[in-house]
């Protein structure tokens, strides 16, 4: 089911991207239901706008406030027969189901023996947009890629967005599919027909040759517009988009990394233990001798979200970080 | 007339004055945020008024209060200046929280007020350990933990209210049951249709109350908080009420008819109230007035508070935080 | 006599046989662990037998329960075969899990049971989950979850029970109320007295069972079910209970006195069972017998089986699971 | 408070040294509480042993099985004068009260511009003990170090247990307290006076001039027996028991990488985006052309701990892969 580069294509933005792989894949396999607070009328980013009316009460359910049953419910209708999409809202209300999480979806398969999967997809919202301060920023992919049985994806386009959500529906493991807020609103050409984007499969999005900048999700963007301005000064950068982190296209970013000799981590989530520093551990062991100059990494600093416009800005990384990270491998500042 | 039972003249003009305090504070706020001035997101009290200040009225300056996303109400009635409330939804330095908190984590721990919170129920448990704490110390404090009809179906809720009946803690839970969780009426979610009946889990008193009614929302506290205070425990708080705004300020307000928000602001807390004062002959006309003309200047001092104090350093963004990395 | 009421012959005699299977099993896992040839924890069900038999006696096979730390009981009423769960304990290829899960994770999705889990309190909502589903297939199938009575003040059970109430899922709610919490009394943690009593705040009927009468135990479960089944909404069934052994077995028991130990084993469900058996003429002593000795002979079998299973090979340790990582 | 080294010590167990700083810090700070399930009859690893006897049922506090209120209760307590210690028994119980440690405990003193602090301490008991299975056995600190707000230690002896836990319940942040469950009760000497292990100080537990061997908790134990072993094949590695993750005593680590020029990282926590990766990659940031091979990370395999005890070694690393790790950044295997 992989797309064609020349398939026709509709401009969308990237939460209506997502409400037509849900259409796709609830219209294709009745499993599919989908649970969630204030879905029915679409959620607050419009990712589940039109829903409701097409599948009704039944598919489409409206939950109390109570974050634990939502993923716990997901998990029972995993475990017996239904493909649950869980929506989450923002990513840190997951802290109040992380029991369900963590030690119910994520282990069944394996403590059960094999006996069972649980094919479930949990929908949250992450990252930093307008002053939504400490408990409506955070991006906490960290915490779910060291947790085994999770699989996590992180897209940063309208096209990817529909067709990793597609991917992960038909997944039959738990996946953690993380919507930036910043870019749920970005419109992008996305291919009319069904597709999927494997899990596992990062996308060049810049070839370069001068250094390897990983990055996924509303960082991808950030990347490219860095990337221009690299360029201008003479360095060209290869910037791939891992798309999905678990499972994590090493191959990808080991070729790149083989041609460049320098490598950039860039991600929103605080920078310290983050995902970041899985990448630039993995790649240092495998690539060792490749290595031209200690990897760089760029995410937010080591604070709560502050709500102050100013502040924000002061701790959540952009473009003039990841420039800044590049000049610095390239050993120029 | 019966509704001013109970009260003192001084107690009902005060919670009047409370209560336009806050529903000009909160128009104000409204404004500013639909002119871009403000950041962030904001959820304003409008229409809730009676509780924040009649709970409030029946407290301590001592006392403690947890509040939730809608916090402005509780903050100034808790006896925050409206300044430093409205510099920090400017995120300024100013600010009570010096502009790291925003709209929803408004706080000022030298009034009791615990602090706004951005997590539906994340204040029950808040305003429980305050109160294990108050009885530790034998400080006599009491705490009211304020939440919504939505926040009553989360774990927290049932967490906290079986530890504070099981110790007799000195907390009062008060529901503001504005009908609504953001975009979904209650009774689609819930399995009660009167939200005190969950007061018998826990073996305390559930006790609803008109929510508009300044003099039922207080004298009914004053209950709960001398219930609490004197060791026999928590009580759970029903209080009917309605939000005339959307759930945030930009709201479409798909979700309900125009006319029955219409119909409910029929029951507007203000005017309800005010009639009864001047019925009683505690206010008159102009000095109804007045109080309208006041909280009208000290809304705009505080706005000209926030606009006029700096953001805060970027140099200290890291200020308030161990700072495990760069 | 008025135990047997209600009940059939045959159902009398299933039901005292799967306790007496339970408790020969429990009895022999505890002597097994204490020689030290089981991993990990065991939890026995020894005194409660009376509520996983009474219960799943109730339903159809391809109904689902989920269960607790203290599962053994319930896998084995709800029809998993003695071998592959001894196997599991012993962590051999062979167990239901393939010995990669062991006592707190018993399960045997093809029986309908959803798993023992080592989180309290962890089935209830995976329960709701279940029915939840039930309801979208319209298969009929109804779904038990059981939990302790220090289960019951965990978040989730609200959770669970609201949801599941609001939206009238097929569900039983079975509180095994044994009267503690590893080494807490119910009394000193849960504010009410009576555990029934939180049904009020659901809506939902909530019902004082005798745990110990396997009478009791099969009938309201039997309504509970039917009145689920019908789409009627989900029940909470308090059963008193009390366990005869510690929390795991070698816990020293140092927070009861031998004395209630003492009395609370004179109302041992089996026993009791047996003399309404004999007394209504269903079962002969000799009958009773047999069914100790048979569940002897299913357990060494079982014990046979487990120990010359081979344990898993190394090789397949990532296995059911997708690695990111080594 | 430093502790002399000829101070006079007494045996005792793991539990019974925090037993032991506990009772000091509740004589010497009546604002020191208590709050967990069962710990008026001494926890489950004998951890608040004796604690209720001397204090009373006002500062031990036998909680109902509610994680959420123990921890939201805790920093309510924390914000109105008191220093709680909260005890979570198994470290995947936390899992149920995340919100209340992330978003609440975690944020406050930030969120709330400074005006409050929540000292206090969460104790935890984590990692692998003879087959307690997948939601009995995992070591969690990689979430804990990747969110700011909360400090994190994770003692490896009973002096240290003694040292730490008397900072953690004197310090105004949140600090996540992590004990080792099979070390609790393995014994040692403990100096009889009261003294402090100052968060962020890391302890060489054995010098050596091969290689850096980063590690804390129970894998301080397993690295020296593989340097026994190593040191018989004429490997010397330099142990650092890091003690505290967060505050992370980078300086030492970085003072040992500059005469060793390699490193390993082993922590008994799943290696894949576990807090080995977030020292490797600050190491290689700042170290970069000190190091003379790739570092090397042990950690548990990426399942959920299995229960038969053959599988279980399978997953959680031992000496042995130490000892691997050791001969593989030296460029033997
Ligand atoms: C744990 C959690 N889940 C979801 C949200 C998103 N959210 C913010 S306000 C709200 C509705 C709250 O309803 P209610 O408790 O009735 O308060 P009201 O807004 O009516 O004052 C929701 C779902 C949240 N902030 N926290
Ligand atoms: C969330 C959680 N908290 C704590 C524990 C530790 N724990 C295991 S069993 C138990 C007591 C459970 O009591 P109850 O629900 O009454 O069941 P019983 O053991 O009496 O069958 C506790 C506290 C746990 N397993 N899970
Ligand atoms: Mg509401
Ligand atoms: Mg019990």
């Amino acid at each position: 089911m992989d797309i064609e580069s020349d398939a026709p294509t509709r401009r969308m933005s990237f939460g209506q991207a997502t409400v037509d792989a849900m259409r796709l894949a609830m219209r294709e396999d009745k499993r599919v239901i989908v649970l969630g607070e204030d879905i029915s009328w679409g959620g607050n980013f419009g990712q589940f706008r039109g829903l409701l009316d097409e599948f009704g009460t039944q598919r489409v359910i409206d939950m109390p406030i109570s974050e634990a049953i939502i993923m716990a419910a997901s998990v029972g209708a995993a475990v017996t027969g239904l493909r649950p999409v869980a929506s989450m809202s923002f990513v840190e209300f997951t802290l109040g189901a992380m029991d369900e999480i963590v030690n119910q979806a994520a282990k069944f398969r394996y403590m059960f023996g094999g006996q069972v999967s649980v094919p479930l997809v949990l929908r949250a919202s992450d990252g930093v947009l307008r002053s939504s301060a400490g408990q409506h920023s955070s991006s906490l992919e960290g915490l779910f890629t060291h947790l085994p049985g999770l699989k996590v994806v992180a897209p940063s386009n309208p096209a990817d967005a529909k067709g990793l959500l597609r991917a992960a529906i038909a997944d039959n493991d738990p996946v953690v599919y993380l919507e930036n807020k910043k870019i749920t609103a970005k419109r992008g050409p996305v291919p009319v027909e069904d597709y999927r984007v494997a899990l596992g499969s990062a996308a060049i999005c810049r070839p370069g040759t001068d250094l390897t900048l990983v990055t996924y999700s509303v960082m991808t963007g950030h990347a490219l517009s860095a990337c221009r301005r690299l360029a201008e000064m003479g360095i060209e950068a290869e910037v791939i988009d891992l798309r999905s982190l678990v499972p994590l296209d090493l191959a990808t970013v080991l070729r790149s990394v083989a041609k460049t000799g320098r490598l950039v981590v860039a991600h929103e989530a605080w920078t310290f233990g983050g995902f970041g520093a899985e990448v630039v551990a993995t790649i240092t062991s495998r690539a060792f001798d490749l290595l031209q100059a200690a990897p760089v990494r760029v995410g937010a600093r080591s604070a709560p979200i502050p709500f102050s416009p100013a502040l924000e800005e002061e701790v959540v990384p952009g473009p003039d970080q990841i420039v800044e990270a590049a000049r610095k491998v390239m050993g120029l500042s | 007339m019966s509704t001013i039972d109970g009260m003192t003249p001084d107690r009902a003009a005060h919670i009047h004055r409370t209560m336009v305090r806050i529903r000009v504070f909160e128009s104000r706020v409204e404004e500013l945020f639909k002119a871009g001035k403000l950041p962030g997101f904001v959820h304003t009290y409008i229409g809730q008024e009676a509780i924040a200040a009649g709970v409030c009225a029946a407290l301590q300056p001592d006392d403690y209060i947890t509040s939730t996303h809608r916090g402005h109400g509780h903050a100034i009635a808790k006896g925050m200046a409206m300044g430093p409330i409205m510099a920090e939804l400017y995120g300024k330095e100013t600010g009570a929280c010096r502009g790291r908190g925003g709209s929803m984590h408004v706080a000022d721990f030298s009034v009791g007020m615990l602090g706004a919170n951005g997590i539906v129920a994340g204040g029950l448990g808040i305003a429980t350990g305050a109160a294990l704490s108050a009885r530790y110390r034998e400080s006599g404090q009491v705490a009211v933990g304020f939440f919504g009809d939505g926040g009553i179906n989360k774990g927290t809720f049932h967490e906290a209210l079986n530890f504070a009946a099981a110790h007799r803690l000195a907390v009062v839970f008060v529901c503001e049951n504005n009908q609504y969780a953001q975009f979904t009426s209650r009774l689609r979610t819930t399995s009660v249709e009167n939200l005190a009946d969950r007061a018998a889990a826990y073996g305390i008193p559930g006790i609803t109350v008109d929510g508009n009614d300044p003099n039922q929302t207080h004298l009914r506290s004053m209950e709960a908080v001398e219930r609490a205070r004197s060791g026999l425990g928590p009580s759970l708080l029903n209080m009917e009420t309605y939000r005339f705004g959307g759930h945030y300020v930009g709201d479409a307000e798909v979700y309900r008819e125009a006319s029955e928000v219409e119909d409910r602001r029929q029951s507007d807390p203000i005017r309800t109230w005010e009639r009864a004062l001047s019925d009683h002959g505690i206010m008159t006309e102009v000095g109804l007035k007045t109080i309208w003309k006041e909280a009208e200047a000290e809304t705009e001092a505080a706005v000209r508070y926030a606009e006029n104090s700096p953001d805060p350093e970027v140099s200290t963004a890291l200020d308030f935080v161990f700072t495990a990395g760069s």
